[in-house]
Parts: structure tokens; sequence; C-alpha cells
């Protein structure tokens, strides 16, 4: 538990946090990529480099610019009336605090059974690529195939319907 | 990427062995090449056709004759050349080419019978504006059915088989302005399925069992003895060894392909169809591709026999061969279109090839099949030609006495029908069949199939001479006149003829070549081979029974009045039975009707599962509906329609009732199942604890 | 004497760094490296703008800056004095803190990507087995300080210089990916000293440049294309069309804000032309094997200067695109090209006969790059603009 | 203590906070932005287990966390996709007005 993990881990929630509570919908977009970045820093840390970056390139390259692009036209970004939580959020507030003590109760249960420090494996970009095309050349092609799946799908979906095709 | 896809055999095999894969390469080749030619070029597409398969053809003989050379020299002879296609994770996917007797025996006839019927097309089909697109689906079909033939991967194989479906399909469908050919197609596609989900199981279960879906592979093959050991070894349901219980799976995969009784109901309607294509697909080759898959596997489904005995799985096989084959020939009796009857004796052929691999093993199945392959495209160009002189005309109660105006094409069918009849000596059917009706007489478990065998000879000889005394004899009942058709018509039919007659000649029990050739040992010519206790009896009573047959046909219909309209005369003395067989013993209306049955129970069940069970039920009933709906569409349309929209509106109001639970928003959704999470996995650590 | 020179920055870090205990010296040269980096590249902003506007001034048939030093030498000098003693106005209704935050995020962004760059023989100041990943990564944070900028000042120009900034940055970073994935897939590495490595060896005294093969060239090309999209450099310069949207998404920006844009911009540009010399130009390496004695910094800066000098030269040169032949031109005919190019490539490391190849590949991609153009200028989508007199 | 632990227990912390946000929240997007924090709890999860995993050459968990970083930025097109499409017809991206499945 080095002095690096607390920071990145108070960096992360912080993000986390503010994302899940600010007003502004940007406010929440532009935070939460604070919190990805963390977690990118996280990866770093736990010398999958690889990962870190496709993370940063991945989310705050691509996923966080779809979100504001989607605020904007969702015209999110002013704060509704009517509160930005929902009518019952202390339902919702209280079933999140049950995951998370089951969850950090079976952590904490089970901490003594997990492994402590291991040697740093060396994971060469090469090494990642031979896997991709060897051992997991199916997923990857599954992969392949539902994001252009998912293209397609996100350009129909929010694409203008012509007059009569209602 | 060379990791992931590494193409190199895994042992040096012969020259030939290493490029059989071109086989069927070249005519997929082609059919994609000519899928490209515009609708014009016409001459180009035949060509391609032609061009490719003779190819094949070549290659395929020489494949034979180094097979014969090596057979000869060291007995058995066997080639596999293996590659791996992939691998993920531990698992590798392999695929792969066998060289061996029968599959280099199975390569001639198929690019053979193929080769004449291409041939043949281009003369029946020179009207149709789509002929570029027939001979594209023609050889993309051969292409297909010949990898089906070497295939030493039953997943390779599925593929192939897969692929022999969809063109089967496509060319059933071919005059698809036609709506009885497009259900006719749906009908042969939706069938066949059903055969393949259980073969689809089946090859997945023999996967996890063998961890290889190679079946030769130097001892780590799934058909060779320590992984059949290891099936034998795992037990299944109903005291069926792994093995036993694979090898019916697949077996129902066959009998889906080739018609067998329960799943025989697409065959006849598949006649829709170009005549060459009934001849190739639903005749020669595809609908035999069962009775090789099951030749194929054979060493699985005979694993555990003891000496001379058989198992549950052959068993199996032979009883519903024979069924089959007295079933449908019974059915063939008392139809009036040319082609239907053919296609019924199709069916009840490929029953005895069943029943003769369930009790004589490889040899005596794969050896009615060769030469039915042969005599039956025979007769289906002929029936062919008769169309063709006639004018399209199929009715046969609207031709007759065409020896005279279509000489070659009587001679030729005659040839054809004495084959399919068993004729004695001169023609192959005789030896091929008396073989089966050999095996079935030594076969321990039961003497039940020899008699049914017998009686389905009998029939046989009796429908076909019917026919051609419908169609060849008496006074011409049609409209215009007939004509002779073209020679590159009647010469293919002439050379199958040919084939016809000298074939059986290497499979007598005097000199049992094929036989030989393919259980991988030497064979002697002997006479003494007639001398077998029993054989002569059996032989007698078999010419005795096709003459029978013959000889009670021509009485009945040698002299038939011109006008087509008066009753058969079959009719006249059992009418009741007559009308039976006509309308094929009603099974497509007992599906309707049991699937109806199964229907309404199921409606009540949901209906009463809705009045209670909330609405997750009902959209899951709902689409279980929408499956069998899909699945029965073809059976019959109009009341199963009913019964469908009638359970649909009552599972609406009792969704109606039940959804009220749905509040329609996604957070309660959410939250619920975030909820179920946690009161699982407590239950989950309660219970661990406790 | 030719290898102290080519080294000697190198010997003085290690030189500077000697006076500390050991236990320091790791971190010192990285410090050292670093603070360098944020030295030198704000000297070569402030050479690069006196350049540029003499020569836009020159190709405008102006004298540009002429009155601050002798040939306005000084300008900059004194635009940095002006900037910085400038009031800071941050509108009213501005989101003060994203406000902020944007053109520090910009700079930083725009800096980090100096890491991974070798500007010379052991020159680099990490050498990352995922370099180039890294570069990008570091690149796509900057469109999000775009968009604070633009969003945060809650002007109508902005939001919608941001907004073109942002679409057009995301369209144009898939070709700049894609066509720098060639140069991956030939020297089989994503670090950028090994590419450059790769690059360092001579035939017949000529280098082994990637630009000096058909993919590569295409692909030096299309990243140059998409570079100069990504830097909002006129042609692509719509973000901040002074004749549309004034300024785009700085246009509330003022004082050091302003300046920090201004430096972000051209240290973009620098890093962006960085990359692309690191891989296709071949990096530090000399031209000529005869004049490897000139130290490999000097190259990679005079490598460096060229292209900002064609950065210059195509503004002074091209009009300004519309937004949608802009985005018609990366998404019809430069990506597909790019794929195109991958495969080209492919062909190329699987090809062996060497003349063949060189055939194969050109002749693959001239007639693609035809048949393309052919087919959008029929679709009236990118092409000469056409103009219509009054009769 | 051990490291996978502490990795383990803020992986748990994101993945409430990001739950929290998802049941919470009234903006469609921010539902998603929630969803997304989670997907990414259990990426850390993943590479934590690579990490300190008992076959780290292997390079499973790593491979299955890059996959699963694929498939969130799918996720996330078309989910932002359904936003726009459902905001274009009902003018609204707020969670409590779509109840227009209740059945």
């Amino acid at each position: 538990m080095s002095l690096v993990f607390y920071l990145i881990t108070a960096l992360t929630v912080a993000g986390g946090l503010a994302s899940m509570l600010l007003k502004n919908t940007v406010h929440c977009a532009l935070a939460v990529t604070v919190a990805f970045a963390g977690l990118a820093f996280f990866f770093l840390n736990l010398d999958a480099q690889f990962a870190g970056f496709a993370q940063i390139l991945v989310y705050i390259g691509a996923v966080a610019i779809l979100v504001v692009f989607a605020i904007l036209l969702t015209k999110g970004s002013e704060t509704p009336k009517d509160g930005v939580f929902s009518r019952t959020w202390l339902s919702g507030l209280a079933i999140a605090a049950a995951v998370f003590a089951m969850l950090g109760w079976a952590i904490l249960h089970t901490a003594s059974m997990l492994p402590g420090a291991t040697p740093v494996p060396t994971v060469t970009v090469r090494q990642i690529g031979q896997a991709l095309i060897g051992r997991y050349v199916l997923p990857l092609e599954i992969v392949a195939v539902l994001l252009t799946v998912a293209l397609i799908g996100a350009v129909i979906v929010a694409m203008h319907e012509k007059e009569g095709t209602k | 990427m060379q990791e992931a896809i590494s193409f190199t055999p895994q042992l040096t095999a012969s020259p030939i062995a290493e490029i059989l894969w071109m086989i069927p390469a070249v005519p997929i080749v082609a059919a994609g090449l000519s899928a490209l030619l515009k609708q014009s070029r016409r001459k180009a597409s035949a060509t391609l056709a032609i061009a490719s398969l003779s190819f094949s053809l070549l290659l395929s003989l020489y494949a034979f004759a180094h097979v014969v050379r090596a057979w000869a020299i060291y007995g058995a002879a066997r080639e596999v050349v293996n590659l791996t296609w992939f691998q993920t994770g531990a698992v590798n996917v392999d695929l792969g080419w066998v060289l061996d007797p029968l599959s280099a025996v199975m390569l001639v006839m198929v690019s053979f019978v193929g080769l004449l019927i291409f041939i043949y097309s281009t003369g029946y089909m020179e009207h149709d504006e789509n002929y570029t697109r027939f001979f594209c689906f023609m050889s993309l079909f051969a292409g297909a059915m010949l990898g089906v033939v070497i295939s030493n991967s039953l997943l390779l194989l599925f593929i192939c088989w897969e692929l022999v479906g969809l063109t089967s399909y496509l060319l059933i469908g071919f005059w698809y302005q036609k709506p009885s050919a497009a259900a006719a197609a749906k009908k042969a596609f939706l069938t066949t399925r059903i055969g393949d989900v259980f073969f689809l199981l089946g090859m997945v279960w023999l996967f996890s069992q063998s961890g290889t879906l190679l079946f030769y592979n130097h001892g780590a093959g799934s058909l060779e003895p320590s992984a059949l050991a290891g099936l034998l070894a795992t037990p299944a349901a109903l005291g069926l060894t792994a093995a036993g219980a694979i090898g019916l799976l697949i077996f129902a995969g066959a009998a889906g392909k080739s018609g067998q009784f329960p799943l025989h109901v697409w065959l006849p309607d598949a006649m829709e169809g170009p005549t060459p294509v009934s001849a190739l697909i639903h005749a020669a080759t595809m609908v035999a591709a069962g009775v090789y898959l099951i030749a194929r596997v054979y060493p699985l489904m005979h694993a555990g026999a003891l000496a001379g005995g058989t198992t549950t799985a052959l068993t199996v096989v032979t009883w519903v061969g024979a069924f089959t084959a007295v079933f449908a020939a019974l059915i063939a009796v008392a139809q009036n279109d040319i082609k239907r009857v053919l296609a019924y004796s199709t069916v009840s052929q490929l029953g005895y090839m069943m029943a003769g691999l369930g009790m004589g093993g490889v040899a005596v199945g794969m050896f009615h099949l060769i030469t039915h392959g042969f005599f039956k495209a025979l007769l289906f160009m002929g029936a062919g030609s008769v169309i063709h002189g006639c004018h399209e005309e199929q009715d046969i109660r609207k031709m007759g006495g065409l020896k005279s105006d279509m000489p070659l094409t009587f001679l030729t069918y005659a040839i054809g029908m004495l084959a399919l009849c068993g004729f004695p000596l001169l023609f192959s059917g005789f030896w091929s069949k008396d073989g089966i009706l050999e095996a079935a007489q030594h076969w321990s478990v039961a003497k039940a199939p020899l008699y049914m065998l017998v009686f389905g000879a009998l029939l046989t000889a009796f429908y076909m001479t019917r026919q051609v005394a419908y169609v060849f004899f008496g006074y011409w009942r049609g409209g215009k006149p007939a004509l002779e058709s073209p020679a590159v018509m009647t010469v293919p039919l002439a050379i199958l003829a040919l084939f016809a007659m000298a074939l059986g000649l290497i499979g007598t029990p005097a000199w049992p070549w094929f036989r030989a050739f393919l259980d991988g040992h030497a064979a002697a010519f002997a006479w003494s081979g007639f001398l077998e206790p029993g054989l002569l009896t059996l032989m007698g009573a078999s010419t005795f029974v096709v003459f029978l047959g013959i000889g009670l046909a021509w009485h009945f219909y040698s002299d038939r009045s011109p006008s087509p309209q008066e009753p058969d005369e079959l009719e006249r003395v059992i009418p009741i039975a007559w009308g039976w067989l006509r309308d094929k013993l009603y099974v497509d209306e007992f599906y309707g009707v049991t699937v109806i049955a199964f229907y309404e129970g199921w409606a009540r069940v949901s209906d009463w599962l809705d009045r209670r069970v909330w609405g997750g039920v009902v959209t899951g009933v709902a689409w279980t509906f929408g499956l069998w709906a899909q699945l029965n569409r073809f059976l019959d349309n109009n009341i199963v329609n009913g019964t469908f929209d009638k359970g649909c509106d009552e599972l609406g109001v009792g969704g109606g009732l039940l959804s009220r639970v749905q509040t329609g928003r996604v957070q309660t959704y959410l939250r619920l199942l975030a909820l179920g999470v946690v009161l699982l996995a407590a239950i989950l650590i309660w219970s661990s604890r406790a | 004497m030719i290898q102290n020179l080519d080294q000697i920055l190198v010997l003085l870090q290690h030189w500077l760094a000697s006076f500390l205990p050991a236990a320091w010296q790791g971190a010192a040269r990285a410090f050292i490296s670093a603070a360098a980096i944020v030295c030198v590249f704000p000297a070569l902003f402030a050479v690069a703008v006196w350049l540029e506007r003499k020569g836009l001034g020159r190709m405008q048939n102006r004298l540009g800056p002429n009155r601050v030093g002798p040939y306005g030498l000084l300008q900059p000098i004194a635009d940095g004095i002006k900037s910085l003693t400038k009031e800071d106005i941050v509108p009213l209704s501005a989101d003060r803190a994203v406000h902020f935050l944007a053109p520090v995020l910009l700079v930083v962004a725009a800096f980090m990507g100096f890491a991974v760059l070798p500007m010379g023989r052991n020159m680099v100041l990490v050498d990352l087995d995922a370099g180039l990943l890294f570069y990008y990564a570091m690149g796509a944070s900057s469109e999000l300080a775009v968009f604070m900028a633009g969003w945060s000042s809650r002007n109508k120009y902005s939001l919608l210089g941001a907004m073109r900034a942002v679409a057009q940055m995301i369209s144009y970073e898939v070709v700049l990916l894609l066509s720098s994935v060639v140069v991956v897939m030939m020297a089989g590495s994503l670090s950028l000293t090994k590419i450059v490595e790769s690059q360092n060896q001579y035939t017949w005294g000529f280098p082994h440049w990637y630009i000096f093969t058909p993919w590569g060239l295409a692909g030096f090309i299309m990243y140059a294309i998409a570079a100069t999209a990504e830097t909002n450099r006129s042609p692509f310069d719509l973000p901040e069309g002074e004749s549309e949207l004034v300024a785009g998404y700085h246009t509330e920006y003022s004082g050091f804000k302003f300046a920090l844009f201004f430096l972000g911009e051209y240290v973009a540009m620098f890093s962006i032309s960085g990359l692309g010399t690191t891989l296709f130009l071949g990096g530090w390496s000399a031209p000529f094997s005869f004049l490897t004695w000139i130290p490999s910094w000097i190259w990679f800066f005079s490598k460096l200067m060229l292209s900002i000098f064609v950065f210059i030269w195509m503004r002074g040169t091209l009009p300004r695109l519309r937004q949608d032949q802009l985005m018609n031109f990366a998404w019809k005919f430069v990506l597909p090209m790019c794929l195109l190019n991958l495969m080209v490539a492919a062909v190329w490391r699987f090809m062996d006969n060497y003349w063949l190849r060189w055939v194969v590949c050109s002749a693959i991609l001239l007639l693609a790059y035809e048949g393309l153009g052919m087919a959008e200028l029929r679709k009236k989508n990118i092409g000469p603009r056409s103009y219509r007199y009054v009769e | 203590m051990t490291p996978l632990a502490g990795y383990l227990l803020v992986a748990a912390l994101l993945f409430s906070i990001g739950l929290a946000g998802a049941l919470t929240r009234r903006n469609a997007i921010l539902v998603l932005i929630g969803i997304e924090l989670m997907l990414n709890a259990a990426n850390l999860n993943l590479i934590a287990f690579w990490r300190y995993g008992p076959h780290p050459e292997a390079l499973t968990g790593m491979m299955f966390a890059i996959f699963s970083i694929a498939v969130a930025a799918a996720e996330a097109a078309v989910g932002l996709g359904l936003v726009i499409s459902i905001h274009r017809h009902a003018k609204t991206t707020d969670l409590d007005q779509m109840n227009r499945m209740k059945g």
C-alpha cells in the first residue's frame, strides 16, 4: 500500500463521487473523465501499460467525448427544475450501500487468503499481440463483429427518420 | 498470424492425397466465378461448370487408381491430411481430408454421375432464362458434395453438409415463381434441419467426449480404437454407451438428409425442382450423403459389438431402414406422377441401403448406394427425357405407347427399371440388393427385416413395371405427339445404362471385389462363392419375387384403354387401400393432427401459467409459440395459424392482467436486479457458513 | 569527437545529474530532460511565430513584422510581454473552474507527447514499450480540453468552434492512427525508439526511411493531412475560422490564457511533426550515410523545422474547406485509402520479390486513388470549387 | 492487508458509486456514465487479479480487461444513440418520465 496507491485512490474516488453528485451534467461528464484517468493510473501502477493507455485512449478520447456530445444534443447541460435525483433515490442509495457492504464484507473476509506481493510480470506489447491473434483470436473476431454491429446499430438508432418510414 | 493458421499438413501423404482438396475446391471456385457472370453468358457458365467437374472427375479417377494400387500392395489403404484451422485457448479446431477406398469410390461415383447430369442439363435447361444461375448452383452443389465425401473431420463434413442442404434448397426452389416449388424448398430445408440439429448435438457431444472431430489421425482420431474405447466406457441414457448415443444422434441427421421414415416427407415434394436436380441431388448423390455419413462413422456405430453381433445403434438403423423400404414402396405403387413414383422408390431404396449398412456392414450398403446412384440417375434422366418429350407432362396416365416415339429413352429406361427391380444376373441392382438380402438372412437379431425387404422387392418390381407399362406401352393418351430428346440428353442416358448393367459384376458372390476393396482384404475369384448355404435359395426366392411383381403388374397394366380418366386397375380391386396409398398414407396429415393436438395442450398449459405466473413467463411462452409456429408452418398452415392466433390472444389477456408489476421504469428493474444479487449473495454466504 | 558532439546533450545531462547523490540521479536526469523540453519548445514557438508571420507576409506580398528589433526578430518577445501584462478577462456567465482548467489541460496534453519522442540518439525522456499508444492517448485528451474551453465560455461562437474542432479532431484522429499503423506493422513495435532504429540503416548510402516505400509515402501523405486537421491548421482551420466564428473556442480568452492556447497549438504542431518525422522520415537518422557525422539531434530538429515550414506554406497557399467537405474528405476518401494502405503494407510484407512488390503496391495505391477520387468527384462531395457569375 | 485486497476494495467502492448513480440519477446519460463506472471497476478487478494471480504470463486477466474496454466502448455508443433517439421522440432524458413500457 504505497503512497501512490492512496493518491490515485483519492483521485479516482473523488472523480467518481463528483460525477455522480454534481448538478451540472457536463461537470459530471468531466468528473467521470477524472475517474477514468485515475483508473488508467491504477492500470499503470499494476504494470499493465498497454491496458492503461488503451483505457485513456478509449475512455477519455472516445467515450467522454461521446458523452458530452450526447449531453449537448439532448440539451442536458441545463439542470432540470425538479432535482437531479429521482423521486425514489433513497432506496437506490440503500441498495447500492447494501451491494458495497456485501462486496466489502466478502473481500475483507477473504483478504487473508489473497496472495501477497508477487514479482512484477514483464509483458511486452509483442506478447499481447501474439496472444490476441493466437490464443484469443476467436474473442478478437467476435469483438470485431460486435463493434461493427454496434457502430451500425448506433448510427441507425440515432439517425433522423425520413418522412414515411415511421 | 502464422501461429493462428498454420496450413502445414501434419505428416507427408502421397501427392494425390495432398491435393485432394482441389476436387471440391475447383467446382466451388467455378460456382463463384459463374455467380459473377451476366445472365446472358449461358455458354460460358455451362462450360465453366462442366470443365471444373471434369477436372474433379479426372482427379478422382487418379485418386481411385492410386487407392486401388495401394490396396493391391499393402491391403488396407488410408491416407489423411490434417491441418489446424485455428486454435482458441487450449482447443485446436482441426480440419482434414481422407483418401481411402470409401471416399475414393464415392468420389468417382459423384463426380462421374454429376458430370453426366451436367451435360444432360445443358439440353434439358436449354429454354430456361436462368441458365447461368442453374449451373452456378449445380457446381456449388457438386463442390459441397465432394467436400462431404473427402472430409476427414466431422466439422468439415458438417459444413459441407449444410452447404449441400443450402444448394438443395436453392435448386428445389429454382422455379421460385411456382408457389408449390417455393413451399417444397422450404419444406425440404426445414425438415432436414430437424435432423441436422440432432447431428449438431451428436457432433458437440463427440467433441466434448473425445476432444477431436477428426475421424482418423494416426491413432488420435475419434474413430480410432483409443477414442472409441473411451466412448464405450462412458455410459449415456437408456443403457446406451456414449458411442451408441452419438451414433444415433448422427443417424438422425443422416435420416433427415436421406429421407428415412419419420423425416421422409420432404423428398417427394422436392421433385418440384428441375429434373436434372432431382436426378443429381435427390436420387444419386445428396440423399446418399446420409448413407455415406453412416458408412463413414460406421466404426462408431459398430463399436462394442461382439463377433457377429450387433449394437443398439445398428439395430435402430436396420429397423428404420427396413420399415422405410416397405413403407415408401407401398406408397410408390399408387402414384401417378412419373417423378413422384421415382421419388418414393428412392426413399425405399435408401431404406435398403440403411438396412444393408445396419446388417451387413459398410460394403453391402455402399455397394447398393453406388449401383443405385447410377441406375436411379438413369431413371430420373429418362423420366426427364420423357417429360421433355411429352411437353412438360408429368402425369403417367396422360402418356403411353412411347416405346415407338422415343425408342432410345425407352431402351435405357427399361434397363434402369430392370436394374431397380433387381432383374437377375445381368443387372447391377440384382447383385447389390441380393447382398443386402443375404446380410438380412444372416442377421442374428431378427428375421423380420428379411421378409420386409423381400416384400419390398416385390413391390418395387410391381410399381416399376406399372410405370413402364403406363408410360411406354399401350395407346398414346396425351395431347400432341411426343418427340425423342436430343442426343445431348440421350447419350448420357446410354452411358449410364451401360454402367447400370455392368457395375453389378464387381460385387457378385463369386467375385466380391467391391466388398474386399472396402474391407481391405484381397479379392479372389471363385465359383464356390455361390455355393454358400442358403445363398442360391435366397437368389431363387428374390428372382421369383421379382418375376412375380413384374408379372402381376404386367397382368394389370399391359392393356390400358386409351382414356386417361379411366381409374387404375388396382383401384378397382382394392379401392380403400388404394385411396390410402394414393394419399401417401396420410403422413403429412398425421403430422398436422399430432402437432395441433400438442399445440392445444400447450396452449391450455401456458394459459393456466399466465393466470398465475407473472409476465416473464408470458413472453417466454409467446416466444416458444413463435418458435413452434416457425417450425411447423410448412406442416398445415391454416389450422396452425388458427390455434396460434387464439393462443396469442389469450396470452395477451393473461399478460395484461399480470404485467402490472412492471412500472416501466428502468431504474426499478435495475434496483430489483441489484437487490436480487445482494440477497443471493447473502444466502450464499450464510449457507456456506452454516 | 563526433560521438561526443552527437551525445553532447546526453553527456551534459549526466554531468549535471552527477552533482547529486546516486540515489537521486535517475529522477534528476528525468527532471533535467523534462525541463529542457519545457524550455526548448516555447523558444522554438517564438521562432516559429516569427517565421510564420514573416513567411506569410512574404507570401502575401507584405513585409510582416519589422518594427521590433532587426527584421522584427524581437517581435515574439514583445507579443509575450503584451499578452502577459494584459488583463485576464473571464466572462461573467462563464463556468470559471472549467474555463480556467481548459488551457492548462491543453498545454499539458500537448507537452506530454514529447515524453516518448526520441529527439536524437539516446535522447528520449521515457522509452515506453507502447510509446506510440501513449502519444495518441495524450493527443486524445487534448480534444477534451478544446471542448471544455468552448463549452465553459458560454458563447455560441466558442461552442460552435469547439464542436467543429472536436468533430474534426475525432474524425481525423482515426486517420492519424490508421496511417501510422502501417509503420507499426513494418517495424513490429510500438516503441518509437525501435521504429527509428529500424529506419536507421543504409543501402548504397540511402536510408531505409519508410517514406521511401509506396505504403510509406501514402501513409505519410495521409498522416500529414490528418496532422494538419488535428492541429486545426489551415486549410482545416474551421474551428477558428476568423471570418465565420470570431476565433472559435478561444474567443472568450484573453491575456495569458490566450497565450497558453496559442502556445499549446504550436507545441501540438511541433510534437505532431516530430512524430511524423519519427515514423516516416527516419527520426534523427541522417538522410545520407556520409552525413552521419552531423549530430543526430540536429537532424531531428531540422526535419522538424522543415515540416513546420510546410505547415506555414500550406497556410499561405490553400483556401479553407467547408465543414461538410472536411468530413466527407475524412470519412469517404482518406479513411478508405488508409484501410487500403494497411492491405498494401501486408502485401509488401509477405511478397518477397523486391521489384514485383514495388510495382504491385504502387499500382494498387494509384488505382485506388484514381478510382476513389473520380467517384467522389462525380458525387460532388469533394473537388474543385465551382463559381457562378452573374450573367 | 495485501495490495490485492486494497485494489479489490477500491474497485468495490467504485462499483457501488456507479451503481448508486445509476440507481438515483434522473438523467439517462448519467445512468449510462454510472454503468461505465461499474464496468471500469470490474476492469480494475480483472487487472488486479491478473497482476497478483499465479499466472500473469498467461495474460488472461489483461486480455479480458482489454476486450471489456472494447465492449464498453460499443455499449456507450449504442446506449447514447438510444438516449438521443428517445430524446428525439419523448423530448426528455428524464428516466422518471420514461414509463411508457408499463403494463
